[in-house]
């Protein structure tokens, strides 16, 4: 676990991932959002399309709202789902 | 000033919210809310029922900081916000905002700011079984832009 | 669409009020609402009780010529506008404005006009009683600032 | 009756004048609210005192808000108060 990050997945991505959340070892080189996407995206596939850099979906690193440079470290909890719909 | 904020699939009760909130407190004058309603229709097509997602945790904590935003700018005395999660159906109650003020001004601004950043920064996500099959709502121009012009 | 004003002695409840309001109506997406409440304090005095006096017919034209312009500039579904009259203490509800309509921004919107408007040309005034003695309310300038942006 | 208006008082003015209605005789020059008013404020007292021009009055004309240059003509109902403080 010491090297892990847990990946969770809401809504549509979650549907389309055929997952809500998985341990995910963290690379060495990477240490933020846009390098968790990028190896998350290498994965090919659904993965490739909807976390395409350009895509519409959003993203949090420990519950907070996360742009592409925001640190990530292991043990961290990152999400990634579509633009929001409550209310 | 007291601060609540319900994640549940239980329904609401305005008035009990409301009588909660003013707990005898004699400073207040002016208590806004926002009740949000399911529609029978959406985006042209009819909605039988649909259900709200979201993100435990991240949600409540996303809450509290758009109410403490709320509290840097405006008078607050007291807010509740309440939003269900599961299944609803048409004329099922989906938030409750209530924020209750010295003055009717800070009220009013003070709650619609929750809802404008509830609909653009809460992670919930809702799903709709239409005539056409089920649905992911896609998110709204028009809340982004309702949130975004609480910066200018 | 259905207007509803009411001025009476008796108090209120919201939630009845906006059960009534709904009427099982699934167009119905926003239900905005503002209560305002007797403060124990005002302008730096400490108030016992109030007494409303109004002019009858005179209100209730007032209170529906208010809510028609409201309409004319939003989206309306339906509105209840309740005053009370006579007698109030601290904590008491004075009054009750409920907007519904299809989408948020204009439920606040009119529901805040509406108020806003009440404050400034229906005919109530307020006599309180202090820990000086009893003496009118004077308008506030405040009031007429917040009812006038409207017109920008 | 033919020739008259009805005259209510509101709140301040109500108490100032002792009086919450009359019947007031309409004078056969006077056809605005402005000749109303400047008929009360000829009784001296407490009159001239609260509908002096520059003072912070309102009133209607049958049950409108009106302004100086409404008309008035007999059998209207004509309201003099301070300014509302309802809400």
């Amino acid at each position: 676990m010491a090297n892990t990050i847990t990946v969770l997945y809401f809504a549509r991505l979650r549907e389309t991932f055929g997952m809500a959340s998985e341990n995910m070892a963290l690379p060495y080189d990477v240490a933020s959002l846009e390098g968790v996407r990028a190896t998350l995206a290498a994965r090919g596939g659904v993965w490739a399309h909807e976390l395409a850099a350009g895509r519409a979906f959003r993203a949090a690193v420990n519950q907070d709202i996360a742009s592409a440079d925001t640190a990530v470290k292991a043990g961290d909890e990152v999400a990634f789902f579509p633009p929001v719909t409550g209310g | 000033m007291s601060v609540t904020v319900r994640v549940q699939s239980e329904d609401f009760d305005i008035s009990k919210e409301i009588a909660f909130l003013r707990r005898d407190n004699p400073r207040i004058g002016a208590i806004a809310s926002f009740i949000g309603v399911v529609r029978d229709m959406n985006e042209g097509d009819s909605v039988a029922e649909m259900t709200l997602e979201h993100y435990p945790g991240m949600t409540e904590k996303s809450v509290e900081d758009i109410i403490t935003q709320a509290c840097d700018r405006w008078q607050v005395m007291d807010a509740v916000v309440i939003h269900r999660i599961g299944t609803l159906k048409p004329l099922d109650q989906i938030v409750l905002v209530v924020v209750s003020s010295a003055h009717r001004g800070d009220a009013f601004a003070a709650c619609e700011f929750i809802m404008d950043f509830l609909k653009t920064r809460a992670p919930f996500w809702k799903k709709e079984q239409t005539g056409k099959g089920a649905r992911w709502v896609d998110a709204r121009a028009a809340d982004d832009a309702a949130a975004e012009r609480w910066q200018r």
